[in-house]
């Protein structure tokens, strides 16, 4: 096998080395009882050309473009990703790297998370941003148990306008802990009404999502000071930060923290995963923030350098006290998303974002003629809500016969919206096919 | 070639991004308008992100630059123990970039998904294939998202019993991520200490465990790197008191096709598709940390579930005791990917095949250093030995500077000071992917380094001296720390 | 940043191929064997070749090692004079990669290759309009397969003409491979210099031009980047004495939407699609060195040619006056692809606006310089501008020590002793893609190295001081050469 | 555009600091009679996307496998290509670097490229092999002139059955010269019939390929000791390498220059180009080779180290009198053969060669047995010609229809096989499409 370099002669010389007899004698000391395995049942080994065949069978059996026009977003974002950027990505030093508990010969890594998180601050309006996170979903979660750390309350107001996702993996992450999740439940405009965080008592922090799950533009000051009149941190999270290229920073609008997924940054879709946990706060909550965080330096001889810092809120120093328990964070995405960003540029960032909004609005706006306006009046992004007053099933259907996927039927995580579907539009969606579809949906 | 394996070279400096470049400057080709512009109320929009600007080229020696600084497994050996750094094969990378995994949305309707559905419920059977465990949820994010996710099942499984408990058992060896991840679910840790033999003994875990007591967490092979040999009788007292063993399988890279984990008592474990199932690092992520549970805790697994309907795959959400959804979507699939080629393209007699040669590796080393550095406990290991700067002591040698040193010889660093239960541990773990020559080099490498220490220990304190930096000021770094430029 | 671009860092050392790896290791991944074997008659067979045998890690980090070892334009400024070091776009290798271009047989049925057919056609078409000639071949393999295929065509014509020519005109700042063309037709090369101002004066070719000679080969803009401002005389001189004028179009980068060569009297002149057309250089290789020729130079060109017939694509051998074929299929179609790319990416005001930077940023580098160094010629140039080390003899400094002290600095040497007719010429081509700071940091270092000669020349002769290894033994390489292991 | 660094500002600077007024400007010094072109008539700049899109349109309409079955070899071979070949060679460092002039940074290519001399000269046989050439027929080319030069005669004389194109090549380049070229007619079993080199006067080489044209393995010593016993050179050529994984080599058999096409050694087809020219010889002869050397020293320190030596043969140095006009060769080809030599290793590359001969064996007799056998008796490598008793044009259309291209049909060639079509079988075809194939031409 190619990836295992010994030839018998190898192995025999250490097994005397060793002073074993054979591979299995090894495993000597394990106990009879532990019932060493029979043969697992598994494929037998592909050769590589075999694999290679196999995949592309496997990934054929997936639908994409062009083969299919996907106008789906909710939280997954179809945007061009750069040659460029995939080349550098590609380094074998940046790839096949540890976390740079070494920093010396991890400097390549430590700078360029160093910028991550300068660049991540500077896109949410944070003085600080850590490393990374799993997703937009965890770094809510861990989001919110911050505020609880911090504000020492227990409980937490989410928007019902927050990513569904998001919310039940917050909730997965609150079961255990004792503390509660008020929802706050949507105006007719497609916003979060903040009016319904009166009378909350014991409220650590409220979180609202902008643009939210139905696309629409939250007012997050007005949220903010709705949070802060009770004592509480106001937690701003976002799906498509490519917004923020348009849109005024949540924390601008007075955001204690800001966290969200980071995926459109330059990360392709991938059935979802890996994506980008971005979070961020105001330095006063450094050191209650989760996850790791790469700091400036000098070495011995005054050169600049960097290296992973305060760690003592981290795991491995202050295990069961820590901050929070992620290791293994997702630092080639956070990397990915650096290139991303630097690629566009403050000029480049903003004029996709107003091509994104703009090529967005084309198809709201053709719709609506056509008969099918969005039930909320709020301002969107890439993202809004169309209803279909005959029901969404029969058009959904009909075009994907056509190879188009008319957005996410909101059915399932809406039932008062069962006759509406969530449509995205990015740069990727060119005018005509938006004409096409919809003279689809008119027809 | 006798001497070293580090060398010096030319080296270019980078200054930071926004230290780059200039206003008016865009490294990306901004896709053409076709749509009118269409203004959005003034009072919502901003002045965006203030973010550098460069042109194409200024973006690629950024970057170029900045990997020279790195040491990867592509750059070589990085024996870092518990880590599991063996090589990341390169067609797993084109396998993951293929249009149909890398494009494709995760709300797809289940018909539209299948190449994707598949794999992943074929990935879930290997895993529990090579485990031995009933049931996977592919969903955690990481190693230490599984043992979450295992806290959570433990959890739920004791409240589906009717009562809740509020002790956990965790091993003076274990990760620090195992009393973070109990933590996390309101469990207090109760730490034991391994025997004296490195290993944990039933006595022990009995005087521990009790009807409060939810559970132990094992890491099996442990941190020392080695086999918990008691973990029958200690699985059989957990069991006894209604608790429930969760095995921190980390270090599974030892063991494939060798030991049968649900037939030694074990409830749920995590593997790391980033250690052994050869995905790479990153710099530190993006990973991938299943869960394989026995069927007692299948009911609580996250949703939503993989079931495949004849020959076709679809997401079902109907599992009422599910504990719910750990990511927002099905985890991460690209990582899947690369370890479903990987498994595809080792077979089970590869896959097995690695693990001794892991543990041959470990145990080579181990035998070669003993003489040399002092060993925490003399007997067969199985992936990783862990040794200790005793013997250097006297000299006034600490393991970071034997570490430090090593980056001269063009040898990434072994883990260090872990596991604590070792003082100055040096934590070194092979893997069966470094030949015996790299394995002779870097033994030469630490006997000379153990030289050095008795000779001219200054030569150590001052290491690196290679490295484009030095040792770098720790100290201050937390204690002012500037995060962001 | 103040402090030099170069720096030191840790680099690995990496033995020779066939001094790593084992009998018995293999880094390919073998077919699955599915018919039987059958034997081949033993005293046919042989031993195969002697490979060393490795793991496929053994070689990733070989080769990875060994890359460090380089500096490529990726890493930094590279202003290697007349070879147009610009930004190899990554798109570029995107496209040369689709299988559909890189998996297609050259002696596909032409149904079956339109793809690649169009793409041919159209590029010899955007050549031809970029230069203003009439027709193109993409045959030739490369800039000095180019001048070859020119001197065919010439030789071609001439026996047309009924009598062939012996000589050929070849000014003294030519490249080498200029004469060297010549010679393989046969042709005896009549040097010419140039005049004081750096170009050539319409009398001295007019004192040489005569019917026994075929005719000129001038470089425009020529190598010491000047344009040669004589070249509509020159040519008339040429054509009255029944001669043809072949340009050597490697600095064409220098005119792209300025020069029309067919209106300037060229008749058959070479790209580098290596050079201008931003393919990349490979260590060496591969490049790709269409000519484009004037219609009466037409009939003479090599086949097959691709011709368009309404909408569809034919390959045609039906041209009975052509030279034949350069090389065994249609040149190098790989790098055919990142040219095309690299136009329709710019478009035809991109191509000006690269011209004009690119002679924007040797103007700036001359202007800047030329305190400090002796310029050739102080005058205007093109893409390039040639100093010496005429200001440093002084200090016993020469071109080399300057160019070796250049690495210390993190720039590669410009190109160094040519042209010849500038004694310890320093040629430096910046090209557009390098920005202002780039070029700023390239002066700024240039201006120390030239105090350094002044207060210490020692540090020069000694220079490289941080690459892998230093000055290395070019005469005992020669005297007894080790070319194989 | 993003090539291009200069901002306006940075332009304005730069013309002040140069004394003129416009880019425009910069242009002064030409004769205003050199009239500077009007605008270009070239398609508008496409952005990345839409060149994505472009170029995958076009490359979809070339016929590559899956789609088509292409039985083809004839000088351009389908291999596989392994992705970690694929990874290594796409490092920057290696692709973005010039000519090694300057070795002290240039170590990685140099040493590389030394490797590849020492395994191309272990292949081929040879004591020296040269750092590489455009392709196998210019190789061929400068190997005949390499072999004028040495013995001072103006005669060759070239098999019939070296590839056509090959031949072509070398007319191309003799024509000037003066040198003649004499044709080595074919025997019946497919063999250069070597008698004819009786009564060649003049003789400074005579040229053989095996496995030539047909695929057919030629008695090479038989071919040297022809040549030599006319004082002549011989010069054996290849198309396919990778038949020495099964072979004796030609150096082994008296070849005193060996030459021919690497491309089967890990290059892609790349519809016919950049291919990989192979040359080498003995040590006698090494001021005569043509092309490019790297040679080991040491450096000051006494470091080994490699250079480019031997250079006064060459262009740069020796202008009209260079053993060549080479300069930019192929040798990021040459890399890549290293990569795919040291990928299979000598196991690897006979297993490999053994199995392309089985395939070819395979089918061979498979069309044998349904009635085409071979005109030709001589034993074949992965090559071989088939008859179509019938003619060739009516199978081969009909097949085309299944997606089958029944390899390359030699009427154009050699009219006298103007019923056969040459076969090419390597380790990428199956055995149940042979059995496909099999089946098809019977039908
Ligand atoms: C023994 C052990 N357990 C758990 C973990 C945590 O895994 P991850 O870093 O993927 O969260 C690690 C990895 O560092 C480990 O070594
Ligand atoms: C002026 C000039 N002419 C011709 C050549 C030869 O081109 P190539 O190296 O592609 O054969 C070069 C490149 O070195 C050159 O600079």
């Amino acid at each position: 096998m190619r990836y295992l370099p010994h030839t018998p002669e190898d192995i025999a010389d250490m097994l005397a080395e060793v002073g074993v007899g054979s591979l299995e004698a090894l495993f000597a000391t394990i106990p009879k009882d532990c019932c060493c395995r029979l043969d697992m049942q598994l494929p037998a080994a592909l050769t590589e050309w075999e694999l290679n065949d196999h995949m592309d069978a496997l990934a054929a059996r997936t639908a994409v473009s062009p083969a299919v026009k996907v106008y789906m977003g909710a939280g997954s974002y179809d945007h061009f990703l750069p040659a460029a950027a995939r080349h550098v990505l590609a380094r074998g030093e940046f790839v096949t790297s540890y976390t740079p508990y070494q920093p010396e010969i991890s400097q390549g890594t430590l700078q360029a998370i160093y910028e991550y998180q300068t660049l991540a601050g500077r896109l949410m309006g944070t003085e600080v941003a850590t490393a990374s996170h799993y997703d937009g979903s965890t770094a809510l979660a861990e989001a919110l148990l911050m505020a609880i750390r911090i504000t020492r309350k227990k409980r937490v107001a989410v928007s019902a306008a927050v990513h569904p996702h998001h919310r039940r993996v917050v909730a997965t992450y609150f079961d255990p802990t004792g503390y509660d999740i008020v929802e706050l439940p949507c105006l007719p405009d497609g916003r979060t009404d903040l009016t319904a965080l009166d009378g909350i008592e014991e409220l650590a922090a409220a979180a609202v999502q902008s643009p939210n799950f139905f696309g629409c533009i939250e007012d997050l000051q007005a949220a903010a000071d709705g949070a802060h009149a009770r004592q509480a941190l106001f937690v701003a999270s976002f799906t498509e930060p490519l917004a923020f290229g348009l849109l005024k920073s949540p924390g601008s609008l007075g955001a204690d923290i800001v966290c969200g997924e980071g995926q459109s940054l330059g990360l392709p879709r991938s059935f979802g995963g890996p994506g980008l946990g971005m979070l961020g706060s105001r330095m006063a909550f450094v050191r209650n923030l989760p996850g790791r965080l790469v700091g400036r330096t000098q070495d011995q001889d005054g050169r600049q350098g960097f290296v992973l810092t305060l760690a003592t809120r981290e795991q491995h120093i202050r295990r069961e006290k820590a901050t929070s328990n992620i290791c293994t964070n997702n630092s080639l995405c956070a990397l990915t998303a650096a290139v991303y960003m630097a690629a566009l540029g403050a000029a480049g960032f903003c004029e996709l974002a107003q091509l994104n909004h703009d090529k967005a609005e084309y198809l709201k706006t053709g719709l609506a003629q056509a008969g099918f306006p969005s039930p909320f009046s709020s301002p969107t992004f890439n993202e809004f809500v169309v209803r279909f007053p005959g029901g969404v099933e029969k058009v959904y259907r009909r075009l994907l016969d056509k190879r188009i996927v008319a957005g996410l039927p909101l059915a399932k995580y809406y039932p008062g919206l069962s006759d509406c579907t969530l449509l995205c539009v990015t740069e990727t969606a060119a005018k005509h096919d938006l004409d096409n579809l919809i003279k689809e949906v008119r027809s | 070639m006798t001497d070293s394996l580090g060398t010096t070279g030319l080296i270019l400096n980078e200054p930071l991004l926004w230290e780059k470049g200039r206003k008016g400057r865009c490294g990306f080709s901004l896709p053409r308008r076709d749509v009118p512009v269409s203004a959005l109320d003034p009072h919502l929009t901003g002045t965006g992100p203030d973010f550098p600007e460069l042109s194409e080229v200024d973006l690629i020696r950024h970057y170029t630059r900045l990997s020279t600084w790195n040491f990867g497994v592509d750059t070589g050996t990085y024996p870092l123990g518990s880590c599991t750094m063996k090589y990341n094969p390169k067609t797993n990378e084109r396998q993951a970039g293929l249009p149909g995994f890398a494009a494709a949305h995760p709300l797809l309707p289940p018909e539209l998904a299948q190449g994707a559905l598949a794999l992943m419920h074929d990935l879930a059977g290997f895993l529990a294939e090579i485990t031995g465990m009933d049931a996977v949820s592919l969903q955690p994010a990481a190693g230490a998202h599984g043992e979450l996710t295992g806290m959570l099942l433990i959890y739920a499984y004791h409240r589906s019993q009717g009562a809740q408990r509020s002790k956990i058992i965790i091993p003076d060896t274990a990760h620090g991520t195992n009393p973070a991840s109990a933590a996390l679910c309101g469990y207090r840790p109760v730490p034991i200490t391994s025997g004296a033999q490195g290993v944990l003994t039933a006595e022990v875990v009995a005087a521990v465990m009790d009807e409060e007591t939810a559970g132990i967490m094992v890491t099996n092979p442990n941190t020392l790197g080695l086999f918990e040999e008691n973990i029958r009788q200690i699985t059989d007292i957990v069991h006894a008191k209604g608790g429930l063993v969760y095995c921190d399988g980390a270090n599974m890279n030892a063991v494939m096709g060798i030991i049968d984990m649900k037939a030694i008592g074990i409830d749920v474990l995590h593997l790391n598709l980033h250690k052994t199932f050869s995905t790479p690092h990153g710099g530190g992520g993006p990973g991938s940390g299943p869960v394989c549970v026995h069927k007692r805790l299948e009911p609580f697994l996250p949703v939503p579930r993989v079931i495949k309907q004849g020959s076709t795959y679809t997401l079902s959400e109907e599992f009422p005791q599910s504990i719910g959804k750990l990511d927002t979507f099905h985890g991460h699939f690209g990582i899947m990917v690369r370890a479903y080629s990987y498994i595809l393209s080792l077979g089970p007699a590869g896959l097995k095949k690695a693990s001794q040669l892991a543990v041959l590796n470990a145990n080579y080393v181990k035998e070669k250093l003993k003489e040399t550095f002092h060993l925490a406990h003399d007997r067969p290991c199985m992936h990783e030995c862990v040794l200790s700067d005793k013997n250097q002591a006297g000299h006034g040698v600490t393991t970071l500077d034997i570490a430090k040193r090593l980056m001269d010889y063009g040898f990434h660093p072994p883990t260090i000071y872990f596991p604590l239960v070792v003082p100055g541990a040096i934590m070194i773990e092979p893997t069966e992917t470094e030949s015996k020559e790299d394995l002779d080099r870097f033994i030469d490498a630490m006997q000379q380094i153990a030289r050095e220490a008795a000779e001219n220990p200054q030569l150590l304190h001052d290491a690196p001296h290679k490295s484009k930096v030095r040792r770098l000021d720790e100290v201050s770094a937390a204690r002012k720390p500037c995060l962001a430029g």
